[in-house]
């Protein structure tokens, strides 16, 4: 006979504040099949375990309802619980009595019996489940980094330290990211390429990393341990091998256009690299603008080349390779700031961006490291920056803080005053947030280093004799302010790529309502995802600064890593399965797989006096990864949903409706 | 006038496991409300209900001449599973008597060879202890069982212990393939029977077991020289009332419900073969 | 009907969204009417039309079915394939005379608490103004 | 004979609904079936359906339970202090069918209380066949448009009026509670004699006698395969015929309780005869076929004593692939020679 | 019209005699002589018993199911697209078929002809009209009023071209123009009024299973509605119940459905089973852009999705 124990978790006031638990224990007590009830007040708690544990075996349990919170918080906890007491883990069904009642009603009227429902349904569902086995798949120890930034460097230097190799996948011709573009680092202004290069030629140089830069991911296939990865090898026109970086080629090109590195501030050629520090340290031809590919004409480079490594011929290379893990690092961008038109951005071109600042500050940026206004190349005398531009915005913007926004201005406004020490700073900003280890100290300094902070918002900046007029307000003076500032920089948000919809269907993950990638779980699980295999590294998660990013990366690179240490993985076993007494071998559910997991297999049988062969579908557990799709495509009843069968959606159905 | 489909409740008394593998376990019952309760002849059966799951047709094992009442049930779909999932204390539903059973009577002081493979030894249970019970009015009583082990022997208390103290009685168990707490006689039933080679003379045969067992039985007490008349099997089909109405159990125009399960060689001759 | 009849709902939500948007409606603390009871399953593209019937037929008021939002299913597909079903599938239950309100059908994204928290509260008070079901209901 | 003008005979049902359960044919939809009085009445087409029905609904509760085996139970099924079933409109056919159904539900040890209660006061009111139509074989059986066997009250029609002819006490009972609707006067003779001389066109076809006999060696017939082969398998045959009364017993589980139903089962339904092991019997439509008419020619001549069949003709209106009473009959003749 | 059945005679024989068959399903004269029946014939001797079938032509796609293989079939355009059906679900491989279509003038419902007119002794098509002859005399029918209900929608009345052997002699039924009128109809009710008629037509469903038998488009090994666990159908023919049966049968074959229309010539009861095959049919084309969802295509409308579909849900 089926025998339920119901565990009715008080978790502290959280569920008894709002449900009488003790009426809920006592009504589970009276569902057919239920043998044992009892409450706990922490059943998550080791004392809380051990109580289903003593249960299992002194009242005989083969099935557990834990009736607490959200089987997303605690399903695996118990279902552990269970195993160490030698049930079989499946058999446990979660009530979500917590997010799903005592949190959301406050009436113990309603409230009570609510719970009392959904205790039934669990209890309906568990009498109807089965003991489930996992079976192992193996693991192609090999993994996959999208996004070469510091990030994604990171990452694949964790991971090929322990051993396992790494394929590294850029689209832009160089590795180094968004960071590479920063000129210094807070909280403690060291150079940021001096800490990120050596990182990029580490990731170079490492024999267990291969580096695939001008390269993006087209499309990824198959599940945790047998991802199949097609990656676009986008031609370089420069044959790697053969190049010298003796970098002639760029110096004679005659053809340029902005530089995306420098924010458009400078300029670079068709044939070119990002920034000296490139790495890989070659050469690439932009066949957009290179006059070779779009008149024909031209080849310079190649005949300036000494080494013959200019090869227009070069076509893109796609590349398709098995990895067991895929990290994606794939960064954030900037906001669009644009969409603010009374800072003008765009019209007046001495309002400029944090990180069009970045490359004016930095020693190899258009400006050689010297602060000249874009207008004029005037060194500028006042600054005005403005905080929170996109982010903690819902009208214009986003709704979100960007994070690192608040420490990237205090850090603008000290190296403006180191590199100009009689401009002045103004900072409009809504609020100054400095959590972090010597964030606040840092700020501090900003402060005291003569950094003039003004709380409110600029209504409107227009140009006036040379100059820009930043109107605004002080809230906390409640006045008007009004700067007559050269120079205005934008605290642009950190948003997600473009692309990152596209990135995540690839993924087959999920992602925020502004495109930031979604972790499994935001406390728990926060680098990997709910497509197991898939591990998040920086700001494609969200907005974070540099040590973030890293410590990130690193805890992305250590499951990756966990992974790896094991030889199989043991699949989850709720997948599909078929009833094949029933099927008809139409297939129509193998149409409707998102995971090409249904076959076709023939099968031979009695029939009567006859042997006979049909044809039924088959599902690869491996590739199943339980969605059910294939179960309402099947109108024989022939598929099923272990975990979620008809028989349990059925009879959860009927118990919620008595 | 009395409900004809409706059970009677019935409390479960206690339950036995009887094989190894725990797939045959026996009832014992008792009517809840006094007027529910019926009398019954051996062979005889009736419908077992567990309320909310279903009914099915079960033969009753005990013998009227023993006080409770008593089915043993292989667990083979879904109401018999249902029925192995109760304990004692639980409540059945029971309705009944249904079937001729056994003509006793007629077997007055005749030799009586019982012939039984699994499970199939629980109707023909009620007419042996039926007839132990009333032992002065039958002549020798021969038993035959066997079952696939040793495990899957039922009623090991009766075919060991309790029948073989009855006197002119003799209990022989075969199996069809022993294990190493095994010692007795190893083989199928009907083979067994034939190295057996009972005596038809004033005798009747009354065997039950599954169908592949009965047709080599029925060659060979013909080979043994049994007569149609004096062999005597039970049947089995789907039933839903038990009362002959349904239209479901018939062979021919015979009804396994109401005209069987009981039969002679001769009658079953006479029918369709459609069994 | 009595006044403080409370309608039954039965909702159906993919484990990854809808039922995560309800689990923050319960983290952030946002209230919203006892009438819905939730079966969790893992997509959309997993609620058979028929499971809504079967709902009506045992009782219930009203039949909500979640996933997540076209293009963000976990299964990348499913949801999309439930989008084809329940268009015709309400549509066709509407022509049997059942009335539109007591199917819903929404994508509720597991940020989305507030939206799940608005849904049931809507939901409730359209069915709460229409009454108990009674088409389509058995009666024991 | 007492008559009624056909306009008031919406008001005698009327006024007949509030001390009977009137059970008449009426138009719905497409067709006209055989169903509980809702205030219309079609007295010309024969239903689609037989008024069985009435005794033997498709779908009857037996019992509602509470509680559990684990917990203990308690039954209710009452089943009394119903109003007495008036058949208002059987045909001929129809009325000689329920005599068969008495023998199956009333006779023997085991009688069903359901059936006899509802059996017990029922009035049968029969029309005579002015026009049966071409489907129409009940003279093969002994039956004809004015047969009164299992009647109660015999109506003959004429253009305007029905006239009312009592035949057994129940009937005179119920003629006796409408005198107040009824005409007294006038014997519709020309009516009566358009019955004896009404012509049933399949009559010359359809042969009987000694087909039980010659049933009992056919039981292997390859016949039965030719049968067969473009039966669909459906249930419109049995479900339709006003002698057929298989069913089954189930359960309908909610939780802590539920009910026992009864409902129509069809021999010729695949799992009809499936056992839980798996075993089938029947396993084809071959066997289920035979089956059918083996009951309706053979073994229901042997157990109750005459043909299960009365000839009416809704099997065959209701095949789709004519497979049906009267094509067997011919069929099985031909095979029998 | 005797030239098509004399064509068809010989092209069933040959089909026997060259082997490219062991069974063939055709029509043949039923118990009235003016109605057809369906017959499986073993033998090219057999072939003299073929009908066209001019009054009450069953279809045949589903015998094709349990006959022996290589199985041969007569078509018209309704029952190949019911032959196409079963191939489109594997339940029969288009190689083990040896299929001969006719062209179709349509067929006659008898259940159409005036009461008055019983005792049919034979039935002719004439032109435009059908002659019922009874004891009485002959009597001339419109040819359109009696045909069946599925002759009224028909796709083409032409040979259907995915076939062995084609053997159409032009006098093929034109295309019936698309009519969702009496969906439209039932559309337009409010949803109460809507609930009472279809209850009261299911009140007289008695779950005989014949439409479902017959529908070429449900050829599951054993439907899923017969099965004890899980009860999808509960066997209590009870209102919920039939509001359970007709939505799953009907959502079952949506986007399926051939729009034969033998589901509903099958029901012993008379339900309008057609208007709700045809609602799913009209929704799944408006909705989904399918042109003539009847016509059976590689994925199943069901089976794909477009990710612009109709967005209705919020």
């Amino acid at each position: 006979m089926i025998r339920v124990g119901v565990f009715v978790c008080w978790c502290g006031s959280n569920i008894a504040g709002t449900v009488d638990v003790g009426k809920v224990a006592e009504e589970a007590a009276r569902i057919p099949g239920v043998v044992h009830v009892e409450q706990n007040k922490y059943t998550c708690s080791d004392p809380g375990q051990d109580s289903i544990r003593k249960a299992i075996k002194e009242h005989r349990l083969d099935r557990v309802v834990v009736a607490a919170c959200s089987p997303r918080m605690h399903e695996n906890t118990f279902r552990k619980c269970a195993a160490s007491a030698g049930l079989n883990p499946y058999l446990v069904e979660m009530a979500n009595i917590r997010e799903h009642c005592s949190w959301v009603h406050s009436d113990m009227s309603v409230s009570t019996p609510k719970a009392v429902d959904i205790v039934r349904r669990a209890v309906a569902k568990v009498k109807r489940c089965v003991p489930l086995h996992p079976s192992t798949i193996p693991v192609e120890k090999r993994a996959l980094v999208i996004g070469g930034g510091i990030a994604g460097i990171q990452a694949a230097l964790d991971i090929a330290e322990a051993g396992y190799d790494v394929t590294v996948v850029e689209r832009e011709p160089t590795i180094g990211g968004r960071m590479a573009q920063l000129d210094k680092t807070f909280p403690t202004l060291d150079c940021s390429s001096c800490i990120l290069t050596p990182k990029m030629v580490d990731a170079a140089s490492h024999p267990g990393i291969r580096i695939l830069t001008y390269a993006e991911v087209e499309e990824i296939s198959g599940y945790v341990g047998n991802f199949e990865v097609r990656v676009r090898k986008r031609a370089r026109s420069v044959d790697e091998a053969r190049c010298t970086a003796c970098g002639i080629c760029i110096l004679k090109c005659p053809t340029s256009r902005d530089s995306e590195f420098n924010m458009g501030l400078g300029t670079r050629k068709a044939i070119y690299m990002p920034f000296p520090q490139a790495v890989p340290n070659k050469p690439t031809i932009d066949r957009e603008i290179c006059r070779h590919f779009t008149a024909g004409k031209c080849g310079i480079c190649q005949k300036v080349c000494p080494s013959g490594a200019v090869d227009f011929s070069q076509e893109d290379q796609v590349l398709t390779e098995k990895f067991g893990a895929v990290v994606a690092a794939t960064g954030a961008t900037q906001f669009s700031v644009e969409v603010y038109g009374e800072y003008g951005y765009g019209r007046y071109p001495d309002v400029i961006t944090g990180l069009e600042l970045e490359r004016l500050i930095s020693s190899t940026g258009p400006t050689d490291g010297k602060i000249r206004r874009p207008s004029d190349g005037k060194i500028p005398k006042t600054v005005v920056f403005i905080k929170c531009v996109g982010s903690r915005d819902e009208n214009k913007g986003y709704p979100y803080c960007s994070k690192a926004c608040c420490m990237y201005t205090a850090k603008h406004a000290i190296l403006l005053k180191e590199k100009i020490p009689s401009a002045s700073a103004y900072v409009f900003y809504m609020d100054v947030r400095a959590g972090g280890k010597d964030y606040e100290e840092f700020y501090k300094r900003s402060q005291e280093m003569g950094t003039r902070y003004v709380r409110g918002r600029v209504s409107r900046i227009y140009p006036l004799d040379g100059k820009l007029i930043v109107q605004g307000e002080d809230t906390l003076l409640g006045e008007r302010v009004e700067v007559e500032a050269d120079l205005v920089v934008l605290a642009a948000a950190m948003v997600p790529q473009p692309d990152a919809p596209e990135m995540a269907r690839k993924l087959g993950i999920s992602y925020n309502q502004y495109g930031f990638f979604s972790e499994a779980h935001p406390k728990l699980r926060p680098v990997e995802t709910n497509t197991a295999g898939v591990f998040l590294a920086g700001t494609c998660q969200g907005p974070k600064d540099i040590p973030e990013t890293v410590a990130q990366a690193s805890a992305a690179a250590a499951k990756v890593i966990s992974l790896f240490a094991k030889s199989e993985l043991s699949t989850n076993p709720n997948v599909a399965s078929v009833d094949e007494s029933l099927c008809s071998g139409c297939l129509w559910c193998s149409n409707v797989c998102p995971y090409k997991a249904i076959e076709e297999k023939i099968i031979t049988e009695r029939a009567g006096k006859e042997t006979v062969t049909r044809t039924v579908a088959s599902v690869n557990t491996g590739l199943c990864q339980g969605c059910g799709a294939c179960t309402v495509a099947c109108r024989d009843g022939a598929m099923n949903l272990l975990g979620f069968t008809n028989e349990q959606i059925l009879a959860e159905v009927e118990a919620l409706c008595l | 006038m009395k409900a004809l489909l409706i059970p009677g409740l019935a409390r479960i008394e206690s339950v036995r496991d009887e094989t190894a593998a725990g797939d045959v376990k026996t009832f014992t019952v008792q009517f809840l409300d006094e007027k529910d309760r019926f009398d019954y002849m051996p062979g005889q059966c009736a419908m077992l209900s567990v309320i909310g799951v279903g009914e099915c047709m079960i033969s009753i094992t005990s013998s009227p001449t023993r006080d409770r009442m008593q089915f043993s049930v292989k667990k083979s779909g879904r109401v018999t599973s249902a029925l192995h999932e109760l304990e004692a204390g639980h409540t059945v539903g029971v309705r009944g008597p249904y079937g001729n059973g056994f003509a006793v009577n007629e077997w007055r002081n005749k030799r009586l060879l019982f012939i039984a493979g699994g499970i199939g030894l629980a109707p023909l249970r009620s007419a042996i202890n039926y007839c132990l019970d009333n032992r002065e009015d039958y002549g020798p009583i021969q038993i035959i069982y066997g079952a696939r082990s040793p495990g899957d022997l039922c009623f090991k208390d009766e075919i060991f212990k309790n029948w073989p103290g009855f006197p002119e009685t003799q209990v022989q168990v075969t199996v069809d393939k022993g294990d190493e707490s095994w010692n007795g006689p190893q083989g199928f039933v009907p083979s067994f029977l034939k190295e057996i080679a009972p005596s038809p003379d004033n005798a009747v045969a009354v065997t039950c077991g599954p169908p592949i067992m009965i047709k080599f039985v029925l060659q060979a007490l013909s080979e043994l020289g049994f007569g149609d008349e004096q062999v005597v099997t039970t049947l089995e089909l789907k039933m839903q009332c038990g009362v002959g109405k349904c239209g479901r159990c018939n062979i021919g125009h015979k009804y396994v419900c109401v005209d069987g399960p009981v039969f002679t060689l001769s009658q079953l001759r006479a029918l369709p073969a459609e069994y | 009907m009595s006044l403080d009849w409370q309608p039954k709902i039965v909702g159906f939500t993919c484990n990854w969204c809808s039922y995560a948007g309800a689990d923050l409606a319960g983290t952030s603390r946002m209230s919203y009417p006892a009438s819905v009871r939730i079966i969790r399953v893992p997509c959309s593209g997993r609620i058979n039309p028929v499971f809504v019937i079967r709902a009506f037929q045992r009782g219930a008021d009203g039949v909500l079915v979640a996933g997540c939002h076209p293009g963000d299913c976990h299964y990348s597909t499913g949801n999309m394939y439930a989008r084809r079903r329940f268009l015709i599938a309400r549509r066709f239950m509407e022509y049997l005379g059942m009335d539109p309100a007591r199917l819903e059908i929404h994508w509720i994204s597991a940020s989305e608490g507030q939206k799940f928290q608005e849904v049931i509260k809507n939901m409730t008070d359209r069915i709460h103004a229409m009454g108990p079901n009674r088409k389509m209901r058995e009666i024991l | 004979m007492l008559h009624i003008s056909k306009h008031n005979l919406l008001s005698l049902l009327t006024h007949a609904s509030s001390s009977w359960q009137v059970f008449c044919p009426s138009k719905q939809g497409s067709t006209v079936n055989f169903g509980w009085f809702e205030g219309t009445v079609d007295t010309v087409a024969i239903p689609v359906n037989s008024c069985k029905g009435a005794f033997l609904p498709q779908t009857e509760e037996l019992f509602t339970y509470r509680g559990t085996p684990e917990t203990g139970l308690s039954l209710t099924g009452g089943f009394d202090g119903q109003k007495p079933v008036l058949i208002f409109f059987a045909r001929p056919c129809d009325a000689r069918a329920l005599t068969l159904l008495d023998r199956v539900f009333l006779e023997g040890e085991y009688a069903d209380d359901r059936y006899r209660s509802r059996r017990a006061r029922s009035v049968v009111v029969t029309v005579g066949c002015k026009s049966p139509l071409d489907t129409c074989f009940c003279t093969a059986f002994g039956i004809g448009p004015d047969s009164k066997a299992g009647s109660d009250v015999f109506v003959y029609e004429d253009e305007t009026s029905l006239y009312f002819e009592p035949l057994t006490e129940g009937g005179a009972g119920f003629v006796a509670a409408h005198l107040a609707y009824l005409a007294e006067g006038g014997t519709p003779v020309s009516v009566m004699e358009e019955l004896r001389r009404a012509e049933l066109p399949l009559a010359g076809r359809i042969w009987v006698e000694g087909m039980a006999e010659m049933l009992d060696s056919m039981f292997d017939h390859p016949v039965w395969e030719k049968m067969s082969a473009r039966c669909r398998g459906c249930g419109a045959c049995t479900y339709l015929c006003p002698t057929c009364y298989c069913f089954s017993v189930f359960d309908a589980p909610r939780g802590t309780h539920g009910k026992r139903y009864r409902s129509w089962d069809s021999c010729q339904f695949s799992d009809f005869m499936l056992m839980a092991g798996g075993h089938n019997p029947r396993p084809t439509r071959k066997e289920r076929v035979r089956q059918r008419f083996m009951h309706k020619f053979n073994y229901g001549v042997k157990r109750q004593g005459d043909y299960l069949c009365v000839g009416c003709g809704r099997c065959i209106r209701a095949c789709s692939v004519g497979l049906h009473a009267a094509s067997a009959l011919f069929d099985l003749k031909e095979a029998g020679r | 019209m005797n030239d098509l059945r004399e064509q068809l005679k010989e092209a069933v024989a040959s089909a026997f005699s060259q082997g490219r068959v062991r069974s063939f399903v055709c029509l043949e004269r039923g118990f009235y002589p003016f109605a057809t029946m369906p017959a499986i014939l073993h033998s090219g001797s057999d072939a003299d018993r073929v009908e066209i079938g001019l009054a009450d032509a069953p279809l045949l796609a589903k015998y094709l199911l349990d006959m022996p293989k290589p199985a041969g079939i007569v078509v018209r355009s309704c029952d190949a697209l019911g032959v196409s059906r079963l191939i489109r679900d594997r339940r029969v491989k288009r190689e083990d078929l040896y299929i001969i279509s006719i062209s179709c003038p349509g067929v006659v419902d008898t259940a159409k002809i005036p009461m008055s007119m019983h005792r049919i002794t034979a039935l002719e098509k004439a032109g435009d009209a059908l002659i019922v002859h009874t004891a009485l005399g002959p009597t001339e029918l419109p040819w359109s009023s009696v045909l069946l209900d599925r002759c009224l929608a028909c796709v083409s009345g032409a040979a259907s071209t995915d076939a062995d052997v084609v053997l159409d002699d032009g006098r093929g039924k034109p295309p019936a123009p698309v009519d969702y009128s009496e969906i439209d109809e039932v559309e337009h009710m409010a949803p109460d009024e809507r609930y009472a008629m279809w209850e009261k037509e299911f009140a007289k469903c008695i779950r005989c299973f014949a439409c479902r038998n017959a529908c070429p488009a449900c050829s599951c090994r054993k439907c899923s509605l017969d099965l004890p666990e899980p009860e999808w159908l509960s066997r209590a023919v009870i209102l919920p119940e039939q509001f359970m049966f007709h939505f799953t049968r009907a959502y079952h074959v949506a986007g399926r459905c051939v729009g034969c229309g033998e589901c509903e010539r099958a029901c012993p009861v008379g339900l309008p089973l057609m208007k709700l095959n045809r609602k799913f049919t009209r929704d799944i084309e408006t909705l989904f852009g399918v042109d003539d969802a009847r016509i059976p295509r590689d994925v199943e409308v069901l089976g794909t999705f477009l990710p612009d579909d109709p967005e209705e849900f919020c």
